[in-house]
């Protein structure tokens, strides 16, 4: 292909990417809409929307609301359910070439199971990443991510049935993120991802009411920027895992900031909005970055020590 | 589908709180389908969210198109007060289904319903209809007589009936445009209706007839705009499926979807 | 004194307010800045710098950064030490008709104990407002702000010596926010302030070192809006507890969205950095607000049942 | 202090991404002492820290005042778009310590040293100086003679001796300007000084003398600008108490301050 810069592949667990850029969960639906805006095959990864096993329709409108520097959503899961992704979404992305994050959902243990038994034989699924860590569905998804024992216990149990690496993604709204990424990392996964949303909420002053129909959501964007860097950098210092990193990436000078924080590889997700070219772009203005910084490689930042 | 910085040409007002801005830029050769909207990024970095905003008119050979918005909250507010000669991040158009301008016949009876800010969509419908001799009946709400726009400009379309109803009177007559739309003697071949959720629920109730094809443009808060955030979602008339405003509309035929 | 509407008075434990507005503590010093710019009797309190033992110089500069929608900062508790606080700032805050909420901070339970015997006695301090969060200090500080436990054992400590009303300040970076918020009530605080600062980080792309010198830092302004005002709502749900609440308030419009959410009052902190005359001005513009609501008073938000 | 809306006069490149603005306002009324600075707020809700720039010059004929600043990062990038009829947010004159250009006598040894963009408050305060009569040494440090302004403004002055170093030797001559300071035959009365911290360090060290008054202007990341957040502070010379550069400076005599 044309336009790839060698200096920009990332190989990590399951995923053997042309560029250390994906498109968040959630934020990409299962690649239809943006395909028909580039070619999706661009793309380091794709991550695709929360998978659970039945379909779900979700949280009412409005699900989504404005705050500085970010936004609020409270999507809910909306989603086709596995059977319905095995079947009709993953074989569209198939005629691309890149590799799949299969993002699970689910309330109970025994969903996240199911969902990955369903998917774990689509050839393009390269590995899962399990969404522990979702503040918009009532039962389920955050409690796994708040508590180590519940997350161990989880990854554990998906591990056996996937037979493809497992990263786990963790919540940002905990007291101590490196005792769950040591939990889950004990219990097997062989990655992380960071960070999911913080929990927020917005009252529309001139009537006193949620913006959100939740009331809460999950805040993204550039706002959540610091958090996630700090995060990253702090489960760095205790664990060698793969990082995928994300939280407010605009750029690629965002980009370079995660990955001397201690990411392998990142993930955009509202920026998609601000700009549904910015992946691309990103990828693009990469390379004039390790120019800048003399750096051989993307791989660089971590085998030369060079993140933090 | 084109994220392009546009030209503001002309940013004025044209009723309380309300501006019209003209744009150019290659864009506008993709504007064809009346009913669906741009995805207008307002200027700040702050301001994450782009704001969806209806297509009110095109002028292909000008190089322009036009829209028309209501000053709501902040992101409105900085658009009111982009200059000429201003860029402004334009994303579109977006939207499959917007009103089906070349279905009507000339000779059908073909009414739009228009409150508010849901007037501008209906105008760009009606020199569409307009173009293949199509004339319509036209039904605008407003609040009162300071909020009212584009009256005129409905006139000037050949063989239009214009309609203004006010809810103090102050302009044309008062009520709502359900008063209006129960007087006419008998269901329209089309109706094509744009306006706050409540009074379209109002239009459906009342006008929902086999011999009307009925549609209506739907708002929703939105991220992506394109279908893949699913945070713009309304339910199918049957409970059981759903319909993405951004992509599956904004058009909607009556029924289609839960009001 | 002109100008004082009294639909704005609010009457919390300590702290007679002609208005709900006071200025957060770290972001006012001592108040002797600000008093050239402005009369500080038409504030509804100052709350002061944090407050140690003895004197501290803080960390190495730099100790602020830039993120969207915010600001990180790692001062590091510098103040001149209890004594001092005493006897040469309190008393210039005593020129001015304003009730003081001292911010007190330590690294034990002991140095809390000891800057509240210290201050006490002080006429103008009304309240004192403990910083069991800050998370610029290495030892101390926010252990007691995490661990429900901890916060609970110095609540009590500190209200054995104190001769005034106790709010505990709550810290955002934590996983159960109502857990510590339970825990200090059933101790005996008299009121809550929330939230203090998110921990965050930045890092400069073109050197790859952290913009602070202290690597991380507390991250506020208008990009923890929404984190602010779900813990406030969370807090509000399960104790009757006077809040006064911060985090990201810029404006009028932003302390009504506070006050729905269940805050009794509010303080402004960064905001004062973008506009010096910011406390001003959203005390003028607040009466507006009433009258657009049609609420008779600050006081209708909760005896109203306004807030969500 | 004061904080106003200054209107732009001017906006206008004057090196390589080297800007020199002009505004005015009621505030500069209240500019009257060189070494203090303004604390700018750039375009954007986005970015919640002003900015500290220093005054270049003053005209209260014209009510006027000048900045001269970089192009760095966001915010002066932004700053570098305004154009004239914009407003600024300004907020100053802040600093209560500056360049005491009240104190030479005519026939003093005054000399000034600027490195950079460390060179704009020096020029006011040659400016200052030269209205009592004081003439001045001046030494400006560039990177490369595309880094170069100030120049002539400074040459202008009545009997300026105006030397410019440039790392490379593209204009002036080639070199720092500690070696144009070592070249001196004796220590100078009176020594301002203003520019990257690195370049203050070694004038400290090469021109501390019983004899010269030496006096620096230092840098640091600000939150209010008026001493009441603590993120300036500098430790004084004995190491056991500060100084906010905010507040207590920008300018510090040499010793005063740990640079
Ligand atoms: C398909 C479509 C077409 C539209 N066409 C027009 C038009 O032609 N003229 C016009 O004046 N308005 C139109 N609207 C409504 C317009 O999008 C909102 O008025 C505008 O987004 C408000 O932005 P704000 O920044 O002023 O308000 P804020 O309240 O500051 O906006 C905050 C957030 O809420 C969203 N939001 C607020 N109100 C609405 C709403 N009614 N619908 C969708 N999102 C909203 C904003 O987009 C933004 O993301 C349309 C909406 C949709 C969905
Ligand atoms: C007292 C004083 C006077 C100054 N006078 C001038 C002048 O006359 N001309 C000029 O070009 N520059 C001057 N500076 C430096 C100027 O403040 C910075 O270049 C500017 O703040 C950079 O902003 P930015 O948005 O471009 O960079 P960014 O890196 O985007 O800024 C991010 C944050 O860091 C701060 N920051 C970055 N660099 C500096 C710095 N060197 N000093 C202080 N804060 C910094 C910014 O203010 C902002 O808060 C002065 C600084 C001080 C403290
Ligand atoms: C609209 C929306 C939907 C999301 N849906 C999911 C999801 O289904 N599963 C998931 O793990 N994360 C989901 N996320 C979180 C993102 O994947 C990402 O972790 C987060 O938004 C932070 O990145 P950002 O700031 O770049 O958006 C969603 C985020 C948004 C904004
Ligand atoms: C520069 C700075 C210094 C602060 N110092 C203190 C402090 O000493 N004690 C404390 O309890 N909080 C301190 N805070 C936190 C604020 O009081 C406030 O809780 C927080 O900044 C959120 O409010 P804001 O977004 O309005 O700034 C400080 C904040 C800033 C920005
Ligand atoms: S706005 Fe994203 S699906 Fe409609
Ligand atoms: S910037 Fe706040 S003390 Fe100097």
């Amino acid at each position: 292909m044309t336009g790839v810069d060698p200096r920009l592949h990332v190989t990590l667990p399951g995923l053997t990417m042309k560029n250390p850029v994906m498109p968040a969960s959630g934020c990409f639906a299962f690649g239809r809409e943006y395909a028909e805006l580039f070619d999706l095959s661009k793309l380091g990864a794709v991550a695709i929307k929360g998978t659970t096993g039945a379909a779900r329709l979700g949280n009412p409108t409005p699900r989504v609301a404005e705050t500085p520097s970010g936004m609020l959503n409270a999507i809910g899961l909306q989603n086709p359910g596995a059977q319905a992704v095995r079947d009709e979404e993953l074989p569209f992305l198939e005629g691309y070439d890149v590799p799949v994050l299969a993002n699970v959902s689910g309330s109970t243990p025994e969903e996240y199971v199911h969902v990955v038994k369903t998917l774990t034989t689509a050839p393009n699924v390269g590995a899962f990443e399990l969404n522990i860590s979702c503040p918009n569905v009532k039962e389920g998804g955050i409690q796994f991510g708040t508590d180590p024992e519940a997350a161990a216990a989880l990854t554990t149990a998906v591990k056996a049935v996937s037979t493809k690496p497992v990263y786990v993604k963790l919540s940002p709204n905990v007291t101590d993120v490196t005792a769950i990424a040591l939990a889950v990392e004990a219990a097997g996964a062989d990655g992380l991802t960071l960070i999911n949303t913080l929990v927020g909420m917005r009252i529309d002053a001139s009537t006193g009411k949620p913006v959100l129909a939740n009331e809460k959501g999950g805040l993204s964007g550039p706002a959540v920027k610091p958090v996630a860097l700090r995060m990253i950098h702090d489960v760095r210092q205790v664990t060698g895992l793969p990082i995928i990193g994300m939280g407010g990436i605009q750029s690629a000078e965002d980009v370079i900031e995660f990955l001397f924080a201690g990411a392998d590889a990142v993930a955009v997700g509202t920026a998609n909005f601000s700009n549904p070219f910015v992946c691309p772009t990103i990828i693009r203005e990469l390379p004039a970055w390790l120019d800048q910084l003399g750096l051989e490689s993307i791989g660089a930042f971590r085998e030369q020590g060079a993140n933090i | 589908m084109k994220n392009e910085q546009m030209t503001v040409r002309e940013n004025k007002t044209i009723a309380e709180k309300t501006y019209e801005m003209t744009l150019s830029g290659p864009l506008v050769e993709h504007l064809v389908n009346p009913g669906t909207f741009l995805h207008v990024a307002v200027p700040g970095d702050d301001l994450v969210l782009r704001r969806p905003i209806s297509i009110a008119a095109v002028d292909q050979d000008a190089g322009t198109c036009t829209i028309v918005y209501k000053e709501e909250g902040e992101g409105t507010k900085r658009l009111s007060r982009c200059r000429a000669g201003d860029s402004v991040d334009v994303f579109g158009p977006l939207g499959k289904q917007g009103f089906p301008a070349e279905q009507p016949s000339p000779g059908d009876d073909v009414l739009i319903i228009g409150g508010g800010v849901g007037v501008p969509p209906l105008y760009y419908t009606a020199r569409e209809l307009a173009k293949r001799d199509v004339s319509v009946s036209v039904i605008l709400g407003f609040q009162t007589a300071t909020a009212v726009f584009y009256e005129q400009a409905f006139r000037e379309l050949p063989d239009a009936d214009v309609r203004v109803m006010t809810d103090d009177g102050s302009n044309g007559h008062a009520g709502t445009v359900i008063d209006a739309l129960n007087e006419r003697p008998s269901p329209p071949d089309w109706l094509f209706a744009c306006g706050p959720r409540g009074m379209l629920r109002a239009i459906e109730a009342h006008a929902a007839h086999s011999k009307t094809n009925g549609y209506v443009s739907l708002e929703e808060r939105m991220g992506c705009g394109i279908g893949a955030c699913f945070a713009c979602v309304c339910e199918t008339g049957d409970h059981t499926s759903y319909r993405k405003i951004c992509r599956d509309g904004p058009v909607f035929r009556f029924k289609e979807v839960v009001l």
